[in-house]
């Protein structure tokens, strides 16, 4: 296994807790109720978005769900305008046409995401078409959840794939639940890495709080996909903080083992790195508070530039229905 | 005094009577039994009937719609739920071409009792994905029975009716409607399927509407009746089989018509009524019929342009003051900017 | 002397001058490059553009049209074929909730560019679920456009249109087109995506019909005209965006006004139409308007039902003169029973 | 492995017969163009069908496709019923409105068949959960062909039975062609059991030209799903002989590989049965010709019925679109 590089370590630590910050602002203001849109933290599981984004480049491509907020600013989303899009302004990503659940930004390459469980899987592979029609060695991610894999559609694409050998690599983030239904009820077997071996494709399972172990098996698999080697599958296993759908704790409601949770909470993808980064000597106590610093300061920045910015005006609404 | 109960409550109370009367009654969908119970349409079914017969399922809406079909064929009675209508849109092809052929194409040998509840919305940031009203697509097919209660009384009644029926039957809630309460008899009681229900009556304008735009027409035609317009409110609880005799009457009587409906105007079941009325109502109009419903695009999810998407009693009134050659009263078809109008009411804490 | 082609012939030609004009151009589909080319509508494609271009898939249908869209976003200009509309309900999710959201969800910055070929037939025993014309599904959603050729040119010119569209495009053949032949000029022309098309002009009875219903429509107009009865037949090549001057021209100019369409009756696109012309053309109408369009039952394989199933040339005959207040006469409205009429020429040797 | 009762093979042999021959007789009878509606014959494919059949009881049930004349019969159905069907007469089992691909007969338990691939598959698991519920030892039969499992639908029905544990079994037909199209233009391996695998229930492939592999197969299968151990995956590899819809010959399309083609049909299912029957002497060769006799008269039998029915009148159009 090749080693990571000190400032790919860097990066990654440095998104994962721009994540946590821009979350837990999103936490700190949505009960003033200014952002009216279903909003799906990412908490918890900063370390699978943060792992994706260092191992691509700029002009790969990224399919995601409506619980993107990760891997949007994993890949070089700005704050700003995702958080104007939240609270439904023009200068949002779409004009305030998406909100938090169907958030795109082209520009960095996050061609799509997605309301609908598994939605974008096949869109993915149909990108990653793209890239082999035209020559390019791009490679694309589908990112989605444990539950998506139960659509008939991850089937479907996961078989073209790798029957068209395409430059696709499947992130499954498996935090176990679909809102409150525990993967026990879902599924036979919690290892989806095992059935998806039967798509003969490269599958493996890799800790999802550790970045170093995501960004790693995503950084092989996407050389492989470059190389023309066809698709990859990996299941990242982590665990939402979080209520599914909104800022708020919900252990109260009793539907997931607490000492499960507290365990996995233990295991924070932040604290972890905060204690090796520090070990190894690759950053300073001083540095990474400076990060943290940074980061909370980008977040209310972001929050303070939708607020001010204009709502967009009633004879916009039928504006882009229609490509030109 | 009478017993209320909320709309949401009459579901949940309508299904657990059915699995009480009927073990062949059986519940299950994405988060039936879960902590939020569908909004609470399912609230108690498991701790009640427990988790064989009131299961969670995996995220296979195709597939699950298949399931139900075959139970049903081999004699069991399932309710499924798809929570919002845009889910449903993946399994149409066990809808459309399976469930609504089954009994013709085995030359009436089989029927497929099966009941699928799900729900269509409008506001809160909902958006493109998770706010359409998609029931033209199922009026449409022969073979399906579309039905969709406004009240908490014609929930039960209604969903009873649907269960007992030996034929799929898309039953279409609205979101905005969970939250009413009504008048809800204890026990067993049946709202048939099929007729158009008179919420109101008056001689000038006839108001037909379908699901949560009930709710609106009745406002407006309150705002109305303080201008001295009556207006007549009906109902079309069913969509399939379509029974247009009380609207043809009402419309007769009136001479003006106004449809309300939840969905796109083009191409919706709004076209459906203003034709039927067209056709056999031929020159007894005295005024152009008109249509209130959403305009040819996706869901915002801002409420700066949901605002100005979504249709409301204000509409309905400017509609049919025109019609009546009154002028038209910015107060009464404005609506007021002091309250958020994407909740169904100002306690609504979103998301949906 | 023109060439003539015929109207399968014209969808090969128009999408191998696109793949030849621009190679972001590619076509997919269950059967694409087999030996029977989607009923000889992808022949040569294979042999000239290779199979990287042009490619058979796996059976799913849900799958393959993300893929497409996919594609479509990541630059290319997918052309793909579901050979039945039936089994494009299995893509609905992909379709609706997807490919017609994406151009307004981004805020305008995406567009979708493909074209999904769909076909849609009658007769010879297809029955319920290989017979379906559900063109009204996709003319309700916004960002959808929906295209209906008619004739071998339309069909070329039409297609061009739609391949060079940024816009998810629903391309509706008509089985019983296929064998149809006309001029089709040589080369890349285009016919635009919008307007409805006037096939014949005459002052007593307007006859606005979709899809093969034009050919049947001709049949009745040349019938009429044998009694003296002139008819303007329109036909509807574009469901959405969908354009109503002309029909509106065209039935205040007769009074009179038949819709014809491939589909149920109930809920269909007739009724749209109907519904425009009660409400911008109110008291303009001579008499009632009437469709004449599938009864509200699945479609029977055998064809001593499906004989009576299918409205034909005689039906709207017969409405016509109903319509003109003339007596009725058989002769006109009857149907040989000589020859089949469950295929679309007596060469026909089926199954489709 | 328990052996096969002599009864049994004798059993399983007449309906491969019978199957043979009615097809055969459909084949005769088709270019008269009075049986308008697609026609998808099971000719050498019998012995997967013959297998099922005689592993089941009168009231198990099986759900089919557009191919499923071969399991009609070998459920016990009635070839008159079904050529009536055919030829749109009212003594059809759908009175003429069924058709070949919509095949279904409930008196048999074969409870439907459907022209969409892939489309009666989850039905097959509603009915095993039906029977679950009522608490019956019946098995269900989930029967279609290689392609119905590139369809998303397959894999959420596998995933359902098998969380469920329901008593299903998955016979797929793999004929490796889905119309012209062969299985390597579809899957990345022609190997669809190792697939089924990752679905946590049992899986293995037959010879689907070996009856008496197909039965042993399917008894094992339908005994585990009685006992409650859930459902099971069974590939059969046969081959289809004649075109995909039709009765043609149709190997001047240069589709398929015809030497192929041609060592698939030395290997009948039907001529390999009578060398094991005459050299095992479980039957004469005046009996096996007795049978081919009956079963052909059997044949003609049902066209004549079927030719002599009434048509259904036109006042019967719209009965039947609803249940009472
Ligand atoms: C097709 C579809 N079915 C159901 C839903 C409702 N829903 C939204 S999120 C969700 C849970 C999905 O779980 P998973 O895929 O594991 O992703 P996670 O939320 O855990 O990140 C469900 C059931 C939906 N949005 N789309
Ligand atoms: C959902 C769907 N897609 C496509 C078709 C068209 N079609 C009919 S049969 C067939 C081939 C199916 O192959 P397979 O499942 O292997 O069964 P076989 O015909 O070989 O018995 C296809 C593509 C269809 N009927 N339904
Ligand atoms: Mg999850
Ligand atoms: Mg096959």
């Amino acid at each position: 296994m090749k080693s990571i590089p000190t400032e790919t370590m860097r990066l990654m630590y440095e998104r994962m807790v721009l994540i946590r910050e821009v979350e837990e602002a999103i936490a700190r203001h949505y009960d003033e109720q200014e952002m009216r849109c279903p909003m799906h933290l990412s908490i918890g599981q900063e370390a699978v978005s943060a792992g994706i984004g260092a191992a691509l480049r700029p002009d790969d491509y990224i399919f995601g769900t409506y619980r993107s907020h990760g891997i949007y600013l994993a890949k070089g989303g700005d704050p700003k305008t995702m958080l104007a899009e939240f609270y439904g302004k023009s200068t949002g990503g779409a004009g305030g046409r998406a909100g938090s659940m169907q958030l795109t930004a082209p520009e960095i390459g996050f061609l799509c995401a997605s309301a609908l469980v598994g939605g974008t899987i096949p869109m993915a592979v149909g990108a990653a078409l793209a890239s082999k029609l035209q020559r390019e060695d791009r490679a694309t991610i589908a990112f989605f959840g444990d539950a998506a894999t139960e659509e008939g559609v991850w089937h479907e694409a996961m078989n073209f794939a790798a029957l068209k050998k395409l430059p696709v690599v499947f992130v499954c983030e498996n935090n176990f639940f679909a809102v409150y239904t525990h993967i026990a009820e879902r599924q036979p077997s919690d290892k989806i890495y095992e059935r998806a071996r039967g798509y003969s494709m490269p599958s493996l399972e890799v800790d999802g709080n550790k970045v170093a172990e995501v960004f790693t098996a995503v950084r092989d698999a996407v050389e492989l996909a470059r190389e023309g080697g066809g698709p990859s599958f990996i299941e990242a296993r982590t665990y939402r903080w979080r209520e599914h759908c909104g800022p708020a704790w919900d252990d109260h409601l009793d539907y997931r083992n607490i000492d499960e949770a507290k365990a996995w909470m233990a295991r924070c993808p932040i604290k972890q790195l905060d204690k090796q980064l520090l070990e190894d000597r690759l950053m300073t106590e001083s540095e990474l508070k400076g990060l943290h610093q940074a980061a909370k300061s980008a977040a209310e920045e972001a929050v303070a530039f939708a607020k001010g910015s204009p709502f967009p005006q009633p004879n916009e609404l039928m504006h882009g229905v229609y490509a030109p | 005094m009478e017993r209320e109960l909320a709309y949401h409550q009459a579901l949940s109370e309508a299904v657990s009577l059915m699995m009480e009367a009927d073990e062949r009654v059986f519940i299950f969908g994405e988060g039936v039994p879960d902590p939020k119970a569908i909004f609470g349409s399912t609230a108690g079914l498991k701790e009640r009937f427990g988790d064989e017969r009131v299961f969670d399922t995996p995220l296979s809406e195709n597939g699950l719609t298949g399931i139900a079909i075959g139970a049903a064929l081999a004699g069991m009675r399932p309710v499924m739920t798809h929570q919002r209508i845009d889910f449903a849109l993946l399994a149409m092809d066990q809808i459309v071409n399976h469930a609504a052929k089954r009994c013709y194409t085995s030359g009436g040998k089989q029927g497929v009792p099966m009941t699928i509840r799900t729900i269509i919305g409008r506001g809160w940031g909902q958006g493109s994905q998770h706010s359409q009203s998609l029931q033209n697509f199922f009026a449409h097919i022969p073979g399906l029975k579309v039905v969709m209660p406004v009240t908490p009384y014609d929930a039960k009644g209604l969903l009873i009716s649907s269960i007992e029926d030996n034929n799929p039957v898309m039953f279409i809630e609205h979101r905005w409607l969970y939250n009413l309460t009504g008048h809800v008899p204890e026990g067993i009681y049946r709202v048939p399927i099929g007729p158009t229900k008179v919420f109101r009556e008056g001689k000038d304008v006839t108001i037909v509407a379908i699901s949560y735009m009930v709710v609106e027409a009745l406002r407006a035609a309150e705002m109305l009746a303080e201008t001295g317009v009556e207006a007549d409110v009906l109902a079309v609880q069913t969509l399939r089989p379509f029974d247009d005799s009380m609207i043809l009457e009402s419309a007769s009587k009136t001479g003006r018509l106004i449809v309300a409906d939840t969905a796109w105007e083009t191409a919706g079941f709004s076209a459906e009524i203003v034709a039927r009325v067209a056709e056999k109502l031929h020159g007894s109009l005295r005024s152009a019929p008109k249509r209130v419903a959403l305009p040819d695009c996706p869901t915002p999810t801002t409420p700066a342009l949901a605002n100005h998407y979504y249709p409301r009693a204000g509409h309905i009134v400017a509609v049919a003051r025109e019609m009546m050659g009154l002028p038209h009263e910015a107060t009464l078809s404005e609506w007021p900017t002091t309250v958020p109008l994407d909740v169904p009411d100002k306690n609504f804490p979103g998301p949906f």
